[in-house]
């Protein structure tokens, strides 16, 4: 099962194509949403505005490498390339396809987890680097925001490791043979999507950044390739996030006629679109219900379901 | 019995206190006159002491810590009958000196006096030794609030110095009876802190020396001799009169007792080797502290001083362990505890009148209160031995006694006879004769303290002149003790 | 996990029960009085308990726990401790401002600790009830939060405790990781096989020891313990004087006998040397204070030393000695200190910490029966007779001149002598003439009872201990066979 | 790769025990002492870890486990009081909680 | 531990290895835009962005407390997700036992969420939207506690 996992191969097509993706999306989106908008979105550059991808990217490359001096310079740099490698990173356990993928990591979901988590360090620390206020008190939101939500993220997903028995990702999907785990665990499916949309701080979860109270948030100061990272930090969550969903509640890359790679993308490219058309469709919390939302209701929804799992489980198997 | 019947007193004195100041002292007197007449009981048993198996007798029994088989053990021989008839004549002498001195706080103050009384009568009782250093601490509290609260101008320094000594002292006795305890255990397999039981024990004599020393430290600093005696001068010229009263009549008669109770027939042997050391504390103890006395200008101070020679006396009586020297031990006890009370009340009343205990500030006082000087000349030669006192008695026993066991040390303390009258009469000389030195009216004595004195003067003469009733009383108690000692 | 070993952790059972009930409650409706009643109950519930416990030991109730009649003794003495601080914290803070409803709760978290410490046999046991208890201490000691000098010690008392704790750590690990066991009969095994120390277990047991000597404050590793004491509200330092270090020394007792590391003759001279420093620097330090807190605190470092004596003792005797002693003298030092901190509660108000020496001048007159009662409280923790403290005390020589010590014995006697100076300093002071004018106090009706009872104890006890004599012996015979 | 053998993984424990230990001496912010005090008990769990794998018992983890939740309820704490404190204080400089002594 | 050490380190050698990569990569981009991007000076790009207004005071604001007390929550609570991970993957070898267990332990957990709650610690309304909805449902209580 693990032949052929993390050759040079594995590791060079995992990540251009992650890459592409990542930066693909950001037409994506706009695009998108301009549709369930009534307008074009980008349609200059290239065929249908395809290349307004390269356009961008080569705007970021030569725009000026600015560096508030009333920043703390080395924390300004290195908080973009957290987001931006963990997440990377992140996609390590992702079970692409069999015999697809980094490593076969037994402990891949918490893995995951702790990734997520790794990544929050990026916000403060760009909130509290740059020197300015909006940007910290975005930093702050961000980190309460991600550290509330984070904390029943890990406890949601735990009655599908009650169901597989295991932490092993490939080993979920194996036991989703049987059914995918949306059915017994949608009460946790629920809560796992609010929470990974709140960690990725994706509209309309995205208080840190809101533009008409805060700016831009945490990153109010960062502009060029740094923001960029941000920016691509930002999808490649939606991507791991879908990836992951896919991968605990929709068999992951299981099902029928087409090959399982195929599947898995598929699967992971409604969920991305499913993220866009939350951004398109629902306003946004205010600060107080965000939090009070999630400690007040989702964690112990989280908790609820699953003892309710684990009862279940066990009177199941007598 | 005797201790509930003080203790209780006690008790009912600090009530009284709390309801009305002047009640304490009558309750005081009411206590000390029932236990009096209760000693009376025990004086018939001494007349039949002939038919008696043993030299004891008013045994009272009770198991009191099982676990490690000490027990309520309390008894009575002739040599602790006559300490306890001295410890409740000393208690009237001492209530009746603190009559008018102690205004504030009475209550309390007779709290503590009855107290410390109750655990002296206690000390002089108990059988079992964890009993008998349960009194013997019960005994010292109170007397430490007596000085810190009721004393003169240093009193704090001067509680605390006494508490420390002899409780330090006392803990190492503790340490030997413990130490005793379970090498009798070892022996036999059962605790027992009894006094029979534990005369039995074998010892190795690297053992029984060190145990003893740790009896003789405690005993020793309470007498006080020679090395530990720095605590007394304090206490007692800092003590209000019958604080001090109590502790030099009393008091310090516990660290004889228990070196004549235990130390010797405990510990025999050790005893015996050690004998010359102790003897030569005492010689060295009563001469120093006969030159001291000379030097003292505090006439409190003074009398303390003769109280440590005085005790040198039993030391050496005790150490020579033979009839005579122990019986002149028992007598100078009695006697000593006697003078020396007397001489405080004096000391009190004067510092009453006069508001100094300086010697050099008096003067001349013959002539202003002759009666109170002539009693004060009487205590003062009884105090020097003047043949005819219960003094005399005592120290010619003592020397004759010990001449026969050590003749330089005897010879030595016997120099004392020469020092003494120089510190008493050259305290009677610049006090009492000489030019007067104020010439305002000062009052004699009142009629109580004429009745409380001439008490003493009383015991005093009785015991000069006829003191086979006493040395009849203690004899089988020494008899017996001085068989255990050969055994 | 059967129905008995059930039974047998009611009574840990029923203090976690009330901790939530008094959480619950102070959620529901803030309220000093409900919280204190509600705490209370718990703990009388858990006494109860444990006396329904106690015919059916001993019970394995886990395999972290074992509840004997030695766990239960030394639960039963935590919790009356316990029960008795709360009382006098109700009177202490009742009248204080700030939110005062979570104290009884976290009294109940840090009994909870120091119950589990007396049942465990277990590090990893151990290790959460010490901690439970030390986590709890750090709030109940900043509680006041207006006070900078509680904060302070919360600090202080965190800091070195976190120490502590990562030594202690450091050294089960290292234990762990040479003998494979954390369980203490496991390493017991572990050393009987073996016929030479290991450096790296004596090294592990070397660490724990320094964690434990920590919490006990003994001398070297004692720095913490005046600060915490004068900064800690009153009850809260008595709290910490009894409750915490009683069931370290209970833990410590155990995992020695149970582990038979009086095999171990370094560390019994290391131990030695540790008492003999604790004897004689608590002493000597205190004689320096003019703070009453200050000085108690520095008076239970000698205390421990006095305890460690007779701790050491039982490493020459194989007799009940070795725990009977320590069964007393703790029984003593418990009511004493609680006694003495009640005292210095109950005079505290909320303006002032009562700590201050000039504070207790004149007592005796103002307040005679209050200033009795402390005097009595210092003449148990001097070792007077017709005290607690005296029998404690005699016991204590009784072991050690059994076991031989006789260095010991004479730093005891030593300590003793400078112990008596600085406890009748303070009854001297009490005894002054005041010119103070009177100052107003409430009346604490609750800690005036509390006091009288201890008092009573303390007499009785002293007076005549048979009683309670005869039950440690039975918990000694029985406990630790 | 080869393999990690118990003493190298518990002098790594022990190094990081000791960094920390010399982070909480020499520190003056309350904040960093703290952190050091995490890398001491870490430095504990570390070799706890190692311990467990030497005998292959999940014992090791467990106690990790452990340590972690203490740790945490520790800083919570910790913080809880350092807040405070610099609400009192302005500083948080911990020579300058001095206000005991004698 | 199901797979042998060996494996596991064949498996973390490429897992290091793509770190490396992803690193690598990140490098380069940022040091490609170092390199490439262009420089100027003004002073108004030196200044902290306050939307349009010049920026005053220090940066580094005191905020509110709510923000430690959630940073405490967060760490305690966790720590407490933390077992029952460890539950949630051994659920079967725990069986009913572990089960009762875990169930007492959510439910302590959920008794001292509760409690936080109702002291009012979750709540992050500010000040005024407290007061107004204490008006509106005209219970004051609520509003004192915190």
């Amino acid at each position: 099962m693990n032949a052929g996992l993390g050759d040079a191969a594995d590791i060079a097509g995992i990540l251009a194509s992650l890459i592409v993706v990542a930066a693909m999306l950001i037409w994506v989106e706009r695009r998108l949403l301009a549709v369930w908008q009534d307008r074009l979105g980008p349609n200059r550059v290239g065929p249908l505005g395809l290349m307004q991808v390269v356009a961008d990217m080569i705007k970021m490359f030569f725009k000026e490498d600015w560096i508030p001096p009333f920043a703390d310079k080395a924390v300004f740099v290195l908080a973009p390339t957290i987001v931006f490698i963990t997440m990377l990173t992140g996609f390590a356990v992702v079970p692409f396809a069999p015999g697809v993928g980094i490593i076969d990591f037994n402990f891949g979901l918490l893995y995951f987890l702790a990734m997520s988590s790794l990544s929050v360090y990026s916000v403060v620390l760009a909130g509290y680097a740059s020197g300015n206020k909006y940007s910290l008190l975005g930093g702050l939101r961000a980190a309460a925001q991600t550290v509330s939500y984070e904390v029943f993220m890990g406890i949601s997903i735990m009655g599908v490791v009650m169901l597989a028995g295991t932490f092993n990702l490939r080993e979920i999907v194996e036991a989703q043979r049987g059914g995918w785990f949306i059915i017994p665990q949608f009460l946790g499916f629920i809560i796992f999507l609010i929470a990974v949309v709140a960690e990725s701080r994706r509209t309309p979860l995205d208080l840190p950044e809101a533009e008409q109270e805060l700016v831009a948030g945490f990153h109010t100061e960062y502009s060029g390739m740094k923001f960029g990272m941000f920016f691509v930090g930002e999808y490649l969550a939606i991507t791991l996030s879908s990836a992951m969903i896919v991968t605990l509640f929709f068999g992951g890359w299981l099902g029928p006629w087409l090959p399982p790679l195929l599947w898995f993308c598929l699967k992971t490219a409604v969920g991305i679109m499913f993220f866009i058309l939350l951004r398109g469709s629902l306003p946004r919390p205010r600060y107080d219900q965000l939090m009070a939302f999630g400690w007040k209701v989702l964690l112990p929804a989280a908790l609820v379901n699953l003892l309710a799992t684990g009862a279940v489980v066990l009177s199941l198997q007598g | 019995m005797l201790i509930c019947l003080l203790q209780l007193g006690a008790f009912i004195a600090w009530f009284f206190g709390c309801w009305r100041p002047g009640a304490p002292r009558w309750v005081a007197i009411v206590v000390l006159t029932l236990e009096a007449l209760l000693l009376i009981f025990p004086y018939r048993a001494v007349e039949s002491i002939g038919s008696l198996p043993s030299a004891w007798f008013g045994y009272f029994y009770v198991p009191w810590i099982p676990r490690f088989g000490i027990e309520f053990y309390l008894a009575m021989d002739g040599f602790s009958l006559l300490l306890i008839t001295l410890t409740v004549v000393l208690g009237f002498i001492a209530v009746s000196s603190s009559w008018a001195e102690i205004k504030h706080r009475q209550g309390f103050f007779y709290f503590n006096l009855l107290s410390c009384l109750a655990g002296t009568v206690g000390v002089f009782m108990a059988i079992d030794l964890f009993l008998f250093f349960f009194f013997w601490e019960l005994m010292i509290i109170p007397m430490y609030f007596l000085i810190s609260i009721w004393g003169h101008e240093d009193r704090t320094y001067a509680a605390i110095k006494f508490f420390i000594f002899t409780q330090v002292s006392s803990l190492l006795m503790l340490l030997a009876i413990v130490a005793l305890v379970l090498i009798h255990r070892e022996a036999t397999g059962v605790y027992s802190f009894g006094y029979f039981e534990l005369l039995n024990t074998g010892l190795s004599p690297e053992a029984a020396f060190w145990l003893m020393l740790g009896f003789f430290i405690a005993f020793t600093v309470k007498l006080p001799a020679l090395p530990f005696h720095t605590w007394l001068p304090d206490a007692h010229t800092q003590a209000p009169t019958g604080g001090s009263v109590i502790l030099a009549g009393v008091m310090l008669k516990t660290g004889a007792y228990g070196l004549l109770r235990f130390v010797v027939p405990l510990f025999p042997d050790a005893a015996h080797q050690f004998a010359p050391v102790a003897m030569a504390m005492g010689a060295i103890g009563v001469l120093y502290a006969a030159v001291m006395a000379f030097a003292q200008s505090d006439l409190k101070r003074l009398i303390a001083y003769t109280s440590v020679s005085h005790m040198g006396f039993i030391l050496i009586g005790v150490f020579s362990w033979n009839g005579a020297a122990l019986q002149g031990a028992v007598i100078t006890m009695l006697a000593h505890g006697v003078s020396a009370a007397a001489l405080f009340m004096i000391a009190g009343i004067l510092q009453k009148r006069l508001h100094t205990r300086e010697i050099g500030n008096m003067g001349g006082l013959w002539s202003v209160v002759p009666g109170l000087s002539a009693v004060t000349l009487f205590f003062a030669l009884a105090s020097l031995g003047l043949p005819g006192l219960g003094n005399f008695i005592g120290e010619f026993l003592v020397l004759q006694g010990a001449f026969g066991v050590n003749r330089i040390l005897t010879a030595a303390a016997a120099l004392v006879l020469v020092l003494s009258p120089l510190y008493a009469l050259g305290m009677m000389q610049k006090g009492f004769y000489g030019p007067c030195s104020r010439h305002d009216f000062l009052p004699g004595f009142n009629r109580r303290e004429w009745a409380t004195l001439g008490l003493l003067v009383f015991i005093s003469v009785w015991l000069g002149l006829s003191p086979q009733a006493v040395l009849n009383v203690s004899a089988p108690a020494m008899q017996s003790a001085m068989e255990v000692a050969e055994r | 996990m059967n129905i008995n070993q059930f039974i047998a952790l009611a009574p840990l059972t029923a203090l976690a029960g009330t901790a939530i009930a008094v959480m619950i409650g102070i959620a529901a409706w803030r309220n000093f009085v409900l919280s204190c009643a509600i705490a209370a109950v718990g703990i009388v519930l858990s006494l109860a308990a444990l006396g329904s416990v106690w015919p059916g030991t001993p019970v394995q109730a886990s395999p972290l726990m074992l509840i004997d009649v030695y766990a239960l003794f030394y639960i039963a003495l935590l919790l009356s401790a316990g029960l008795a601080v709360l009382g006098f914290c109700y009177d202490y803070f009742k009248d204080r401002d700030g939110e005062n409803e979570e104290l009884p709760l976290l009294l109940l978290t840090a009994l909870l600790g120091a119950s589990v410490l007396a049942a465990s046999t277990h590090f990893a046991s151990f290790f959460i009830g010490l901690e439970l208890l030390s986590i709890s201490l750090f709030v109940l000691i900043g509680y006041p939060l207006n006070q900078a000098q509680a904060l302070e010690a919360a600090i202080k008392y965190l800091i070195l405790s976190g120490v502590s704790s990562a030594f202690l750590l450091m050294g089960i690990a290292l234990i762990y990781a040479q003998s494979g066991e954390l369980y203490f009969r496991g390493i017991e095994g572990y050393i009987a096989s073996r016929d030479d120390i290991n450096a790296m277990v004596f090294s592990g047991v070397l660490l724990v020891m320094a964690g434990l000597g920590f919490k006990l404050s003994l001398i070297p590793f004692h720095l913490w313990t005046p600060d915490v004491y004068q900064g800690a509200p009153a009850p809260i330092s008595g709290f910490i004087a009894t409750v915490s270090k009683g069931a370290v020394f209970v833990l410590l007792l155990r995992y020695f006998v149970s582990t038979d590391s009086y095999a171990y003759t370094p560390l019994l001279n290391v131990f030695s040397v540790m008492a003999a420093l604790s004897i004689l620097g608590g002493n000597l330090l205190a004689l320096l204070q003019n703070n009453v807190k200050r000085l108690l605190a520095y008076s239970s470092i000698a205390h421990m030393g006095y305890l460690l004596v007779a701790f050491i003792a039982g490493g020459s005797v194989s007799s009940v000695l070795i725990v009977e002693p320590v069964a007393f003298y703790l029984l003593a030092y418990f009511i004493t200190t609680i006694g003495a901190f009640g005292v210095v509660s109950v005079l505290s108000s909320p303006q002032a910490e009562a700590d201050d020496l000039a504070f207790y001048r004149g007592l005796f007159w103002r307040r005679p029966w209050l200033a009795a009662i402390f005097t009595l409280m210092l003449l148990s923790l001097a070792g007077i007779p017709l005290t607690v403290g005296f029998i404690g005390k005699f016991y204590i020589f009784t072991g050690a001149a059994d076991g031989g010590l006789w260095g010991l014995l004479l730093a005891v006697i030593v300590g003793s002598g400078l112990g008596l100076y600085y406890y009748l300093r303070i009854i001297v002071v009490m005894s002054m003439d005041a010119e103070t004018v009177k100052t107003g106090f409430t009346q604490d009706w609750l800690s005036n009872v509390l006091l009288t009872v201890l008092t009573i104890l303390l007499v009785w006890l002293g007076i005549y201990p048979s009683l309670l004599v005869n039950i440690i012996q039975s918990v000694s015979y029985d406990g630790m066979a | 790769m080869s393999e990690i053998s118990i003493e190298q993984g518990l002098l790594l424990s022990a190094a990081l025990f000791v960094l920390g230990l010399i982070g909480v001496l020499a520190r003056r912010n309350l904040i960093m002492i703290l952190m050091a005090m995490e890398v001491m008990f870490n430095a504990a769990g570390l070799a706890f870890i190692v311990a467990g794998s030497r005998w292959g018992q999940a014992d090791g983890q467990i106690m990790f486990l452990l340590i972690l939740t203490l740790a945490a309820a520790e800083v919570g704490v910790g913080l809880g009081l350092v807040l405070q404190i610099f609400r009192r204080f302005h500083t948080l400089d911990a020579d300058s909680l001095n206000g005991m002594r004698g | 531990m199901q797979s042998s050490e060996a494996i596991l380190a064949n498996d973390l050698f490429q897992l290091i290895i793509y770190f490396c990569v992803v690193t690598a990569m990140t490098v380069v981009m940022l040091g490609g835009a170092y390199l490439l991007g262009q420089r100027h000076r003004s002073k108004t790009v030196d200044e902290p962005f306050e939307s349009g207004i010049v920026a005053a005071g220090d940066a580094h604001i005191r905020f509110s407390v709510q923000f430690y007390l959630l940073a405490i929550f967060f760490v305690i609570f966790d720590m407490e997700s933390v077992f029952l991970f460890a539950w949630a993957v051994a659920l079967q070898e725990a069986g009913w036992l572990g089960f009762i267990e875990a169930a007492v332990f959510i439910g302590v957990l959920l008794t001292a969420l509760m409690y936080l709650w109702l002291i009012g610690a979750l709540d992050w309304r500010t000040c005024r939207q407290r007061i107004d909805s204490c008006n509106r449902r005209s219970t004051e209580e609520r509003c004192i506690g915190l």
